[in-house]
């Protein structure tokens, strides 16, 4: 007798358990504004990213097409996986002295692991991150970019301040 | 009666004695078989295409998301392209597999599902072959799909294939019996098997409210095992995927993939008709007896609304069992079947025939 | 209903039927394919009852229940016969008859 | 157990063991040959019971390719850092402690494969990261050089 | 989203280097509307890359709204595999036996650094694919470590641009560098 | 209608069936390479043979479901005349039942419906 | 003839299975051999390094300030945990004193990363059993988790906020706020999750008495984290061997002796209760201070051993470092607890079914890349 | 030529070329399937004849039961790849001749005798008939068979269980 009660025990505790979890389903079933989807393409003029959110190193230029980088290549050293390369020219100031500038600022985006280093380490505050987040190409070399812009020159102390 | 209105049987008539005036019989048979062959034939691609889709968006909601949504206005084309990308992607041939019976699987379990179809009333008058032993036929018939998954697994010389093949098979053929009982326990109640006879029946009264209790029992009991038989829900041990990929058609690629899938939704409406025909009178408008007024209203609706209404009902309850329970392992679900489903089935039968016996379902 | 088709067609394709069965039951050496050949050889049977029934006795239903207690009984030979086969699979790694011709008990 | 008593009770046990406090744990340095009933002691003294082998490591600093054992005591809530060293970086070879602590079987087999040290009586002593058949070298040694695979930078 | 707003258009022109008649073009648009709305894609996952690819699964961010509901565990029935993550020397064949055992047509997607160029393991390790387009064709490439599932669903919307310029007349075949590459 | 629409609901199957199956398989594009015809088994190669191990209880179950379906069928023709027979109908069954149910117990006792 | 009949049980044959590595319940590219006995796991041989990338080797050639952005992608599931383990071994063996802001900080979100990891574990765990909800209801619970960590740190996933002396940058001023949004919100979903999958009959079913496994057995074979303390090991550093500010606040440490994969669920569900209390208790007891101490630009420890616990998401992780007194470290040992949880599966699982063994596997929640390192 | 013959013949044909080929293909798989092809096409005959219950039952009986455990026997015991090897040729000479004679003899007794179709009123082959044919005693009762198939099910089961189980215990 007790296995019986056990056995119709067991049918209808086992019953209960799954209308509990059936009514959880439910309940989001008939709750259509629960629903947490952002809808990415249609919503991309409102989508905001959150500001500290690390999308791709860029080098802001001002209105006078001058960044701050002095190609000092503590990023480069402090990088963890080589994603940037600095290359520097020598260049002669107006009184003579040799002078090291930046030629090309290479940052392969394929590489970089977004773990901040550079940024922390430039002791000019030449870099940062932006929050572009749509980077996908179909050809890799496209990865690859030149963060200062042609033409563009170290911002003199001056203007920086 | 008021929904003599939608009644079908005269137009079909008219089709009929139109076609046997101006040709000879046999060719008259012919044609008259074609155009109820076409008729079904769009109706079941319809029928699949929205029930894939039905399930996309039934589990978007459940899952609080919102389902496809970019092709087409809500995303309903989107079983089309999904379509249309299998029907153009490469069939592949395996090594060392029994091709002949590689190809025959597909076959079977979609002619198991487009024949099952052929016996279901829709509506009054709207049925292709109204057998006497209608009830019978459709489990004969769903039964023989069991055949071609065993065979595709066994056929795709695969591991994983082979053993969601057995499983398959052991679950399909155990949950065969509780259809057949519940089903057995309807017969009883109504004294027939045939589907139109029964439908004519539930004019007054749906058997799920008639036959009381056992009624109702034999109704949840169908509902487990259309669920199991048709591989759904929690019983989709055959092609559960966190264990044997994707079970029994591994192998299968493009279309013949896709009539696997297609047949797992048609099979899921045929035991879905099948439980509103039997336990919710099918076409039938529902009536409660002495409210004459109310009764007439409910006749306006047509009775294919009414039919497919009660089928998408239970279709959306297998899909609520689905996205909600955790899988099964083959001994429970065996388990289930042997030691809780058949026993109780059993005895739900001699509860039924009492009854009967007792005159208690008038 | 039998308009056009005589009841000696039938009988010929049961006996053809039959008589696939009798050369299967011969050549076979696999357990598995005797006993389909004995399915074989039941179903023909049961289509001449049946075809005697419907054409010579069309007032009676002796041919169409004894097709089903006939079926009935198939079936439970062939659950026996299948797990007796299985069992001799498990003793001797196969069905072969010739291979099982060893039979201890 | 502080550290003092934890050494006592250790020279207690093995008499002449070499023991250091170079990190925050006591370090007890044993003999490749002593290696296996040292643990077996450790394990086996109801006031050692170092029962919990929480990490296991090869080493391969100055020339001398060895092993680390990190224990700890589940019940009496000390440590130990047992170390066993071998010069031999042809054939090198140290007692199993699989049997002891079963943990010890998979880092053994990760020690051999990244440092080439096998292990005696080791059930299965197979790779276990890297390809089997085709793998040649031991990454982890100071002295592996792959100029297939790696880049080096700069 | 328009058509200025994409990325690497550039690259995208060439491949619509190929012309058709009318009729052709029809069938190609419709075949083309299907596969680029139905990429099922393969559970592939390595490390990182995969629990973005999940989250861009879930809720939020619903995949299924582009027709990508369907991950399928077999690769004969899988369009895409999004290389989700480092692929190492041991791993290289699996994945190149993987994509061998899809069905035509199929696409790749590199998500993440180290599906691109091995990411921070590109220096010093032993054990790294450099790049997995070292070992089957790429036809997506999305950067970042792990990319957000934002971009993810950006890089579907640039395959299905690609799927967009295929013609039936001269399908997309297997380039034959990778046709009988042998990985060790 | 009669039974003969069977066979045109079979041949209009195997007309959607093989004509879907016959067009995708020259239509779409196709590459060949050496692995593709091999099975898939999470992308390593199969081990051994693909034949399953042999276990009692897929085929026990086989057995029994072969069983039980005989009687369901049987059940069908008392089923129908359940209403006009009434109290003969009913004794009979439960004959039928108490054996088939003694049958059920043996294989219950037996640990029959257990898989393993 | 006769002769040639083999008496032999058939069941001694075996048939090899491959589950990995890309199959979905291995959770990544594991892959496990197993034997079958009809449907019965009879062995299972986990076959791993099919993500080992030598991180341990590259650590030899990175300062220690990269180091950090290695051990993010070990268990990226509880990736600043594993940063705090670097951390706080060189600020120690510099024997620098961070600032009390800075562990508070550090504590609360190695809190938000044990959530979010357990909340995911649920999901996978839910798939494996085939409840496919459970998927889309963590995750949608654990993307507010991540949008606290990318509003603060700047990454979803990986956050890369730790550096030796302290944190990249201070935290956000929203910070507090979201998590005191985040708490009472998920008091109200945790329940949701019993009713969904721990309550169900059949879950139930197929995880209670599944792959069991003794305490003695957890602390030979080093089973730790929720998996280890289901069987009833004591093994949460955080209680035994304090660090940040563990020390200040008060939990419980969840304990389950049954050791079979339902008690390693309910341990999981009950930490996550237990991470919101320490949550509740250091989120508005921030103190004011710097976020990071000074440090040298180029860091190097003083010749010696190294060794540092911390208790991570799913155990007990370790970091072993050999200084020479370079700036690159001689040897850099990972113990991942992932590892050692693995080698224990086939004791758990072997002889019961396969859809078991996923049960089992889910119920130790394991990190792919963390096994191979 | 009605839709009958046609049928007639479609069926017959099919019945005939398979069972032929169940018995002659050396894959064992396939001789099941072309079994049960034989199987549906037999029931087809049924459903001709207007036996709409007995078709019912040889398909779910037949087709549905037996085949499938036949197929379940063959997936445990032969594998993919499998032949037959072909049987001796004496035999298939010998099994030959005397099937071959045995079919025409059978065939030209049958031709010889002239069938005397009974014109008689067809009783009706519904449900309700079957059922109380098979619920009654008496002259057209089938009630005690109706019995005995229980006990015949019962045997069969206990037999099946105790065969398929006694290895188990070694």
């Amino acid at each position: 007798m007790n296995s019986i009660i056990k056995y119709l025990k067991d049918l209808f505790g086992g019953i209960k358990t799954l209308l509990t979890g059936m009514m959880v389903t439910g309940y989001y079933f008939v709750h259509p504004k629960e629903i947490v989807t952002q809808q990415y393409p249609e919503n991309r003029k409102t989508l905001v990213m959150l500001d500290r959110f690390k999308g791709e190193l860029v080098m802001p230029h001002d209105e006078n097409n001058q960044h701050k980088c002095t190609a000092c290549s503590i990023c480069e050293i402090n990088c963890p996986n080589g994603t940037i390369e600095v290359i520097s020219k020598q260049t002669e100031t107006e009184d003579g002295k040799k002078k090291k500038e930046l030629d090309t600022y290479i940052y392969k985006l394929g590489m970089c692991t977004f773990c901040g280093l550079c940024v922390k380490v430039c002791p000019q505050d030449a870099i940062e991150f932006s929050n572009e987040f749509e980077h996908a190409v179909f050809d890799k070399e496209k990865l690859t970019k030149t963060l200062n812009h042609p033409g563009s020159s170290l911002k003199s102390k001056q203007t920086a301040q | 009666m008021a929904f003599s209105i939608y009644d079908l049987t005269a137009f079909n008539q008219s089709i009929h004695e139109a076609l046997v005036q101006n040709l000879s019989p046999f060719w008259a048979l012919i044609v008259e078989m074609t155009i109820i062959g076409l008729v079904f034939l769009l109706f079941y691609a319809i029928v699949g295409l929205f029930l894939v889709y039905a399930e996309r968006k039934i589990c978007g909601f459940i899952q609080n998301r919102v389902g496809p949504n970019r092709v087409g206005p809500y995303g309903i084309f989107q079983t089309i392209a999904d379509f249309i990308k299998l029907l153009m992607k490469e069939l592949i041939y395996i090594k060392n597999a029994d091709k002949f019976l590689f190809n025959l699987a597909p076959f079977i379990v979609i002619i198991a599902s487009f024949m099952a179809i052929a016996a279901i009333p829709f509506g009054l008058g709207l049925h292709a072959i109204d057998f006497n032993i209608g009830v019978l036929y459709v489990m004969a018939v769903s039964s023989l799909g069991v055949i071609g998954i065993l065979l595709a697994g066994w056929s795709s010389n695969n591991k994983y294939s082979l053993i969601g093949a057995m499983r398959s098979g052991a679950q399909i053929v155990s949950y065969e019996l509780s259809i057949g009982l519940s089903l057995v326990t309807i017969v009883i109640l109504s004294g027939s098997m045939q589907l139109s006879t029964i439908v004519e029946q539930q004019r007054n009264c749906w058997f799920i409210f008639s036959g009381h209790i056992p009624a109702f029992i034999a109704f949840v009991i169908f509902l487990i095992a259309s669920t199991a038989e048709t591989n759904r829900g929690p019983f989709d041990l055959a092609e559960a995927e966190s264990e044997l990929t994707a079970g029994f058609h591994t192998e299968y690629s493009g279309i013949k993939f896709a009539f696997f899938f297609l047949a797992e939704y048609m099979n899921m409406f045929i035991v879905a008709s099948m439980a509103a025909t039997l336990f919710w009178g099918g076409w039938m408008p529902f009536h409660i007896p002495g409210l004459t007024s109310f009764n007439h209203v409910m006749d306006f609706i047509p009775p294919f609304f009414w039919y497919m209404g009660k089928t998408m009902v239970v279709i959306f309850l297998m899909m609520w069992f689905k996205w909600t329970f955790p899988r099964l392992r083959i001994d429970q679900l065996l388990k289930l079947e042997w030691k809780f489903l058949l026993p109780i089935n059993l005895f739900n039968i001699v509860l039924m025939a009492l009854v009967v016996l007792m005159g208690w379902h008038l | 209903m039998q308009t056009g088709i005589p009841i000696e067609y039938f009988l010929i394709t049961a006996t053809v039927m039959f008589f696939a069965g009798v050369y299967g039951f011969i050549t076979r050496r696999n357990l598995i394919t005797m006993l389909m050949s004995v399915e074989l050889m039941l179903n023909a049977v049961n289509i001449n009852f049946v075809a005697f029934n419907r054409y010579l006795y069309p007032n009676l239903l002796e041919g169409q229940f004894f097709s089903i207690f006939i079926i009935a009984v198939a079936a439970s030979e062939a659950a026996v016969a299948i797990a007796i086969i299985i069992n001799i699979y498990r003793n001797y790694q196969s069905i072969d008859v010739d291979k099982t011709d060893q039979m201890k008990y | 157990m502080t550290n003092e008593q934890l050494k006592e009770k250790l020279l207690q046990v093995f008499p002449g063991a070499v023991i250091s406090e170079t990190t925050q744990y006591v370090t007890l340095t044993v003999e490749p040959d002593k290696l296996h009933e040292t643990a077996a002691a450790l394990k086996g003294n109801p006031e050692l019971h170092f029962d919990y082998l929480f990490c296991q490591s090869g080493t391969d600093v100055k020339e001398a390719l060895g092993v680390s054992y990190f224990l700890e005591s589940t019940d009496l809530r000390h440590h130990l850092l047992l170390k066993v060293s071998t010069t031999n970086r042809e054939n090198p070879v140290l007692d199993t402690v699989c049997d002891i602590w079963e943990t010890a079987n998979f880092n053994e087999r990760e020690i051999f494969d990244m440092f080439g040290i096998t292990f005696k009586n080791h059930p299965d002593m197979r790779r276990m990261f890297l390809d089997e058949e085709d793998w040649v070298g031991y990454p982890l040694r100071k002295d592996y050089v792959d100029e297939v695979n790696i880049i080096e930078r700069n | 989203m328009k058509y200025e707003d994409f990325k690497d258009n550039e690259t995208l022109e060439l491949f619509k280097q190929t012309g058709g008649n009318v009729l052709f073009t029809t069938i190609d648009a419709v075949i083309n509307w299907g596969r680029s709305n139905s990429i099922w894609p393969l559970t592939f996952a390595t490390s990182c890359c995969g629990i973005e690819m999940m989250a861009a699964g879930a809720s939020r961010h619903d995949f299924a709204r582009f027709g990508i509901e369907v991950y399928r565990a077999s690769p004969r029935q899988s369009d895409v595999i999004v290389v989700a993550g480092t692929i190492v020397n041991k791993m290289a064949p699996v994945l190149k036996r993987l994509y061998d055992e899809m069905a035509e047509p199929k696409y790749v997607i590199a998500m993440g650094a180290c599906a691109i160029s091995g990411g921070p393991f590109y220096y010093n390790s032993y054990h790294v694919i450099k790049g997995v387009d070292k070992i089957i064709p790429v036809d997506v490439y999305i950067p970042g470590c792990p990319p957000r599932p934002e971009a993810l669903l950006y890089g579907v919307m640039q395959l299905q641009r690609k799927i967009q310029t295929e013609t039936i007349r001269n399908p997309r075949k297997q380039p034959d560098t990778f046709a009988d590459t042998e990985i060790k | 209608m009669s039974s003969e629409s069977l066979i045109l609901f079979f041949i209009v199957a195997v007309i959607l069936v093989g004509g879907a199956i016959t067009f995708s398989s020259f239509i779409p594009p196709t590459s060949t390479n050496p692995v593709k015809s091999e099975p898939y088994e999470s992308g390593i190669p199969t081990i051994g043979k693909t034949w399953l191990q042999f276990n009692v209880g897929y085929y026990l179950f086989a057995i029994l479901f072969l069983v039980f379906d005989v009687e369901t069928v049987f059940l069908f023709p008392w089923a129908v005349v359940m209403h006009t027979l009434k109290a003969q109908a009913f004794i009979e069954i439960l004959i039928f039942f108490f054996i088939l149910g003694l049958g059920l117990l043996y294989a219950w006792k037996k640990h029959a419906l257990i898989w393993e | 003839m006769t002769e040639e009949i083999v008496q032999h049980d058939i069941e001694q044959e075996e048939y090899l299975l491959n589950m990995g590595p890309q199959h979905p319940s291995t959770h990544g590219v594991l892959r496990l051999l197993i034997s079958l006995k009809g449907e019965t796991v009879a062995n299972i041989e986990p076959h791993c390094g099919y993500i080992h990338r030598g991180i341990e080797k590259m650590c030899e050639k990175l300062t220690y300030q990269q180091i950090i952005h290695l051990t993010d992608r070990l268990d990226y599931l509880s990736a600043h945990i594993n940063n705090e383990a670097v951390c706080l071994l060189v600020e120690d063996a510099l024997q620098i004193e961070v600032p009390e802001r800075v562990k508070y900080i550090r504590t609360i979100i190695s809190e938000l990363s044990r959530l979010a990891s357990h909340e995911l574990w649920w999901c996978a765990f839910g798939m494996d059993m085939g409840a496919l909800t459970t998927y889309f209801y963590g995750l949608r619970d654990r993307e507010k988790i991540l949008d606290i960590f990318e509003e603060t740190t700047g990454g979803r996933l990986l956050q890369s906020y730790n550096c030796p002396g302290g944190l990249m940058n201070d935290i956000h001023p929203n910070f507090q706020k979201r998590i005191k949004e985040f708490i009472p919100y998920f008091r109200k979903k945790l329940p949701e999750y019993d009713e969904l999958l721990t309550g169900n009959v059949i879950m139930q079913e197929r995880t209670k008495g599944i792959g069991p496994i003794s305490k003695e057995d957890v602390i030979s074979w080093g089973v730790t984290g929720p998996s280890g303390r289901g069987s009833g090991f004591a093994c949460d550093v955080r209680k035994h061997h304090p660090y940040s500010a563990y020390d200040k606040v008060q939990f419980e440490e969840i304990l389950f002796t049954e050791g079979d994969s339902l008690a390693r669920y309910k341990v999981r569900i009950a930490e996550m209760w237990e991470s919101l209390k320490i949550l509740e208790q250091l989120v508005d007891n921030i103190p004011e201070g710097d976020y990071a101490v000074k440090m040298k630009p180029i860091i190097k420890l003083p010749e010696g051993e190294y060794y540092q616990r911390v208790e991570a998401c799913r155990g007990e992780f370790g970091v072993y470092v050999i200084s020479s007194g370079e700036k690159y470290p001689v040897r850099v040992k990972l113990r991942s607890p992932n590892f050692s949880n693995l080698s224990a599966l086939n004791r758990m699982a072997a002889g019961f079914k396969i859809a078991d063994l996923v049960a089992v596997g889910g119920s130790l929640d394991l990190v792919i890349p963390d096994i191979d390192r | 030529m009605t839709g009958n013959q046609i049928m007639f013949i479609l069926f017959s044909l099919m019945i005939i070329v398979f069972s032929v080929l169940t018995v002659t293909s050396r894959k064992i798989l396939r001789a099941a399937t072309f079994l049960l092809f034989v199987l549906v096409a037999t029931s087809a005959l049924y459903f001709m004849l207007n036996y709409q219950f007995l078709a019912a039952v040889q398909l779910t009986l037949y087709a549905g039961g037996i085949v499938v455990l036949i197929i379940f026997s063959i997936l445990l015991t032969s594998h993919i790849g499998e032949k037959f090897e072909s049987p001796a040729l004496l035999k298939k000479v010998y099994a030959g001749i005397a099937v071959v004679a045995g079919t025409v003899l059978v065939i030209t007794t049958i031709l010889s005798y002239t069938f005397q179709n009974n014109n008689s009123v067809p009783r009706s082959v519904d449900m309700t008939t079957i059922g109380t044919d098979l619920m009654s005693y008496g002259d057209n009762g089938y009630a005690l068979p109706f019995e005995v198939i229980s006990i015949l099910l019962l045997a069969a089961m206990i037999a099946a269980i105790v065969v398929a189980k006694k290895i188990k215990t070694k």
